[in-house]
């Protein structure tokens, strides 16, 4: 897609990359973040191509809201490039709000619009951002609210729904903008397991559609049966970028290897 | 030029100590308000949230009242009708003579209920941007309703509240002109006696002005600085 | 003995603020030979014209000397001394505009101004309005004149001799005197609280006194040249 | 009808009613123009004002800061006295950019005021239920690219004017109270009838006719926005 | 501790019950719940004896939180009968207060208060409800930040937090009141699973030091370790009652069976 990234991509070598290899949807290079006087994101070097799924995890507090967020550009990183799509997502808001249009994102606290019903919450953005018409929008929120179970739901406010209906909810609200990446902030917290395995169910056969996805999470079952890569932060750095397979058999760092232990355990 | 300097100096010629004079009446009068006014109108505002229709009722007659009335009418109905009332009163006991109710002293409570009308609006307003969530943590502690109140809610409230609150009190501050009706002469009055004598309305209002946009430049910095205060923790970073 | 007096201090030159404190104009110099002559001292209150006969009623002072026109409503309010001085009102124009005369059909069309609150007013509502012409009313004649001279108003009715002094002040190149208004002549009279009897009739004695000996005449004189009775 | 009126004379004077019913209705009429018209006037200047006080750029803000500080600042009565006679003293401008109609006007003049004014006490309401919505909706809003316009009008503005419509009620009702301050420049709206009436019969019922008219007036906005407060917290419904 | 309750304790007939069992601490009969039309919680009947551990676990939207709720009196059951620590809570408040100040909560939202550091949300209850003074009341709130690692974050503001930062803050702020019997709802779902570890060694001694914990989560990990009881929900009954082994292993209603196909999966 873009010729330069070639040798980048390369240099990052992952064993299965070949030239054929997918392009790369995000590049981030020596991202570093502070909040006020911590540092909350430690030189982040992270290439993500296309179709990856990619699963964020680590203890509580170790910035992966923070890298994810700065992904999506909800927050300004103080030192480093994020490519988006081939975009500097750091520069005019007139040239990266094309791309960023092609990034949705779940949030860890669902963030619905209390004041729209279920379904107006999922066609807003479609109708007034992808210009769909109202009948196109709904017909796709009915589609990706049933995927999740809530399509009996349509007309209730998120005040009416349970923890679990509300982070649904988001989900498909995000689905419904059908972005070309996807950002969950741990997506299935609020969920219980079997609505764990169909919303997992739907998030394979998204990837399987060629989306790109980086999901925080806290669950290894989920990550290891939906990642196709894990990356570990601890205090701000990634500490370990490894396939699930050998991340959960034999990671790499002690860190990741002391987490493990616990789960397990 | 210079004699329109010499009308706003000090001294015999100059209108200058008037002026401040009157702004002092001003400031006086508005600010023994708002002890009154903030906490009575909040008052008001957890009177209408009241579980009890009664409570409710009372807050709502006394908001629309209030409100409604024109700030004059409610002057005039403090300070004249408790003179007629206490005169009645006293005539009653065998007393004849006139009894003087104090100007300023009318004109506080004049407007202090005005500004318990007014500001329970905001004060409301204020109570619904505090989600719910909340105050079943407090009750869920088990917080009593008065700390829940103090400790809870009022530090939230007051970030909402503050720009409503701030529009009450320099609405409150310009409406005390009014009292120059009651013969307390404030900025207005004084303004408007240096009108008639020098005929140089543009001067003298644009003094009364300038002194106006002075007490309300003072007030907005007490404001920020209270925005400041209450919203820092909600501040990232 | 204290005569406690109520005042508009907004009618110059009648009565008006001093910027050493205090008042000025005819009226109180009126009010202080009358004092004088009653053997009481005189304490001045300023009032707003608006709450000026409630504030009489309310005892916040025993009379008022303000230039106040006997009128039929006024006079089931409060009680009058006789009158201390008469005037009739008159009308000023723009210096180029072209009136016929003072007939209610020249005003048709006309933009009218006059003072709120004032028998000046109340003809430019019941003569000028009545006939076509739009009548507006302002605070005090100060606005009304300046008005006049923006343009806004066509015409401007007011008591003559205030009239006569704001354009000798202000505007005299501006405007001119279009003349007095006949059947206008209004008693100017001071005012007490109704069945205040003793206060009237003391007034009235003290009025007739210094027409008697000739203090009243020196005043009108100093203020109007002539003698305004 | 009648038997209303009966009841009424009983304790207000029918001649009063008689001589001054008309002028107090056409008063109320010109209220009702000057607030509705002035009020909808500031709403959208309103918006502006705080959007520019919270825009990133410094002049934009420093501007919409003086502005708000001006008009909160001085007195309306000041305000509306500078336009009207300011303006006049600059009659031969006026007439040379053909803006003269609109400044010899008093009512366009009152109208104009009275909007500048609203605008800067509305636009703090604004900033203060702003201030309330949870920065997560701001975020939601740019996480789905919604443009600047339809966040506003779609998510922030809805949830905001729930907040605001209080405060809002207030700044209606001092509008309309206010009306009275432009009888200064000629234009009589209720109170100033009233207070003309007053100074030819001095009888004090008339004011209580006018508060009774102010009540109803109040009244009927409370009402009218408690319904339109409920329609805006529906998605509360519990 | 109460003679009536006895009887009632022995026909609700749990395997292990004897005469010297624990006093029954919440007593729930017939409970319904209607959210307008919608009835989220049909004819409960519970028993909870002091020292309980209870997970309640069922699918999104059957109704935990509500039932949770109810014993909270966060929201009004329309029909039943709640009795916490032998009060019926239903009655008015000046009788109810000093129970329900026994009574915590975590909630899956956290609602900390936001103007209020980590530690002043810690000691606001202790201090201004039972009384501490500050020294001992911030000693507590250091003790319990300290156990679910919070301690370095004292004095930030919620905004400054994680959302598992956040979710340990409001664990500790509960347990600062010691109440006697404490809901949890979802405690763990922010929690990366390091984190959920050291929480549930909290709760396990908690539930050792004789408190009372009904906990709503869909960690069935947890669940398997610190429950000494599980209750299924589904569409607002309870459709299973159980201890856990007999509940993992062999559930007996046929929708358990069902949820826990899912997840074994
Ligand atoms: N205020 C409300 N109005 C209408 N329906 C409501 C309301 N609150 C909850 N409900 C409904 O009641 C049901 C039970 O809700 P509850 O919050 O108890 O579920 P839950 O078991 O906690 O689910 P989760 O695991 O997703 O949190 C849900 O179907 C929800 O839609
Ligand atoms: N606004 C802020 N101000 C100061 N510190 C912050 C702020 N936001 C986050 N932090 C700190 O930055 C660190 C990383 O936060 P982040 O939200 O990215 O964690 P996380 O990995 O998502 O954790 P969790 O799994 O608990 O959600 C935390 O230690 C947090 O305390
Ligand atoms: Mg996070
Ligand atoms: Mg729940």
């Amino acid at each position: 897609m873009n010729a330069p990234l070639q040798p980048r991509y390369l240099q990052h070598g992952l064993a299965d990359a070949g030239p054929d290899a997918a392009p790369v949807v995000i590049d981030i290079q020596g991202l570093n973040k502070w909040y006020g006087d911590y540092h909350a994101l430690r030189d982040i070097d992270l290439c993500v191509r296309q179709g990856d799924r990619i699963v964020l995890c680590g203890p509580s507090g170790s910035g992966k809201s923070s890298l994810i967020r700065c992904i999506n550009r909800l927050e300004d990183a103080q030192h480093g490039r994020i490519d988006v799509l081939g975009v500097d997502i750091r520069g005019a808001a007139s040239k990266t709000a094309p791309v960023l249009r092609d990034v949705g994102m779940v949030f860890q606290h669902f963030n619905l619009f209390p004041h729209l019903t279920v379904m107006d919450n999922c066609i807003l953005a479609p109708m007034s951002v992808r210009g769909l018409r109202r009948p196109e929008a709904q017909e796709r929120a009915c589609h990706f609210l049933d995927k999740v179970g809530m399509r009996a739901h349509l007309h209730k406010y998120p005040a009416q729904l349970s923890g679990g209906q509300q982070q649904r909810v988001a989900i498909a609200r995000a689905l419904c903008m059908e972005p070309k990446i996807i950002l969950f902030d741990e997506p299935t917290a609020a969920l219980d397991p079997e609505m764990v395995k169909e919303v997992l169910d739907v998030m394979v056969r998204l990837a399987d559609s060629g989306v790109t996805m980086l999901c925080v999470t806290h669950e290894m079952g989920f990550a290891r049966q939906v990642a196709g890569r894990v990356l570990f932060l601890d205090e701000g750095c990634i500490v370990e970028d490894n396939d699930p397979v050998s991340f959960f058999t034999r990671p790499r760092s002690e860190r990741a290897q002391a987490f493990l232990q616990q789960i397990l355990a | 030029m210079l004699d329109l300097l010499q009308l706003l100096s000090w001294g015999e010629s100059g209108w200058g100590d008037a002026l401040l004079a009157g702004a002092l009446v001003t400031i006086l009068l508005a600010l023994c308000c708002v002890p009154f006014g903030f906490p009575l109108g909040l008052l008001v505002a957890l009177g209408s949230q009241s579980r009890r229709a009664a409570a409710r009722l009372v807050a709502t007659v006394f908001s629309t009242v209030f409100r409604g009335l024109p700030e004059l009418l409610t002057l005039f109905l403090v300070y004249y009708g408790s003179q007629i009332a206490a005169e009645r009163l006293m005539r009653h006991f065998g007393y004849e003579g006139g009894i003087v109710i104090n100007a300023f002293a009318a004109g506080v409570i004049a407007f202090s209920l005005v500004l318990a009308a007014f500001s329970s609006e905001v004060w409301l307003s204020a109570f619904k941007a505090i989600p719910a969530g909340q105050a079943e943590a407090a009750r869920a502690l088990g917080l009593s309703r008065w700390t829940t109140l103090w400790r809870v809610t009022f530090p939230q409230l007051m970030r909402v509240a503050l720009p409503g609150l701030s529009n009450n009190w320099l609405t409150l501050l310009k409406d005390t002109s009014l009292v120059s009706t009651i013969s307390l002469a404030d900025i207005m009055r004084q303004t408007s006696q240096a009108v008639t004598a020098t005929r140089e309305p543009i001067l003298f209002y644009g003094a009364a002005c300038v002194l106006y946009l002075i007490l309300s430049a003072v007030s907005g910095l007490l404001f920020s600085r209270a925005e400041g205060f209450f919203s820092r923790p909600l501040q990232k970073a | 003995e204290t005569l406690r007096v109520g005042l508009e201090a907004a009618y110059p030159p009648f009565s008006a603020p001093s910027a050493k404190g205090g008042y000025v104009g005819f009226d109180i110099d009126i009010a202080n030979a009358l004092c004088k002559q009653m053997q009481v001292e005189c304490e001045f209150i300023a009032q707003d014209w608006d709450g000026i006969i409630p504030a009489l009623m309310a005892r916040k002072f025993d009379a008022i000397i303000s230039s106040m026109a006997v009128t039929k409503e006024r006079a089931e309010q409060v009680d009058f001394t006789g009158h201390y001085y008469r005037t009739s009102m008159s009308v000023a124009v723009p210096r180029d505009a072209d009136f016929k005369g003072l007939e209610a059909e020249n005003f048709k069309g006309k933009v009218v101004g006059a003072q709120s609150s004032s028998t000046p007013g109340m003809y430019a509502e019941d003569v000028y309005g009545k006939a076509g012409a739009e009548v507006r009313l302002y605070p005090t004649a100060d606005e009304a004149g300046s008005d006049l001279v923006s343009g806004r108003l066509d015409a401007l009715v007011h008591d003559k001799y205030p009239l006569i002094e704001w354009m000798r002040k202000r505007s005299h190149d501006c405007c001119r005197l279009l003349g007095d208004l006949p059947g206008t002549m209004d008693d100017i009279a001071i005012a007490v609280r109704k069945g205040d009897d003793a206060l009237r009739t003391r007034l009235n004695e003290a009025i007739l006194a210094i027409r008697a000996d000739g203090s009243y005449q020196r005043i009108s004189q100093r203020y109007f040249g002539l003698d305004i009775y | 009808m009648d038997p209303v009126m009966s009841l009424l004379s009983s304790f207000l004077s029918p001649s009063l009613l008689e001589s001054y019913g008309l002028r107090m209705l056409a008063g109320f009429w010109i209220t009702v123009k000057l607030v509705s018209l002035s009020f909808i006037l500031g709403w959208l200047l309103g918006w502006l004002l705080v959007l520019g006080r919270l825009s990133g750029h410094r002049l934009i803000r420093g501007l919409s800061r003086g502005y708000l500080y001006f008009f909160r600042g001085s007195p309306l009565l000041a305000q509306l006295f500078l336009l009207y006679y300011g303006m006049s003293a600059f009659r031969g401008f006026w007439q040379s950019v053909d803006l003269w109609w609109f400044f010899r006007d008093p009512w366009w003049c009152a109208l104009l005021a009275f909007s500048l004014n609203t605008a800067a006490y509305q636009a703090e309401i604004f900033r203060g239920s702003l201030l309330a919505l949870p920065e997560g909706q701001r975020e939601a809003c740019r996480a789905l690219s919604l443009g600047p316009v339809q966040s506003f009008l779609r998510v922030i503005l809805p949830q905001s004017m729930r907040i605001a419509i209080g405060p809002l009620g207030n700044e209606m009702i001092l509008l309309v109270k206010a009306s009275a301050i432009a009888s200064l420049v000629t234009v009589y709206d209720v109170m100033g009838v009233t207070k003309l009436a007053y100074s030819r019969t001095f009888d004090f019922e008339i004011y209580l006719w006018a508060a009774a008219l102010y009540l109803l007036i109040v009244e009927i906005l409370r009402r009218t926005l408690r319904i339109m407060e409920g329609r805006l917290s529906r998605h509360l419904g519990r």
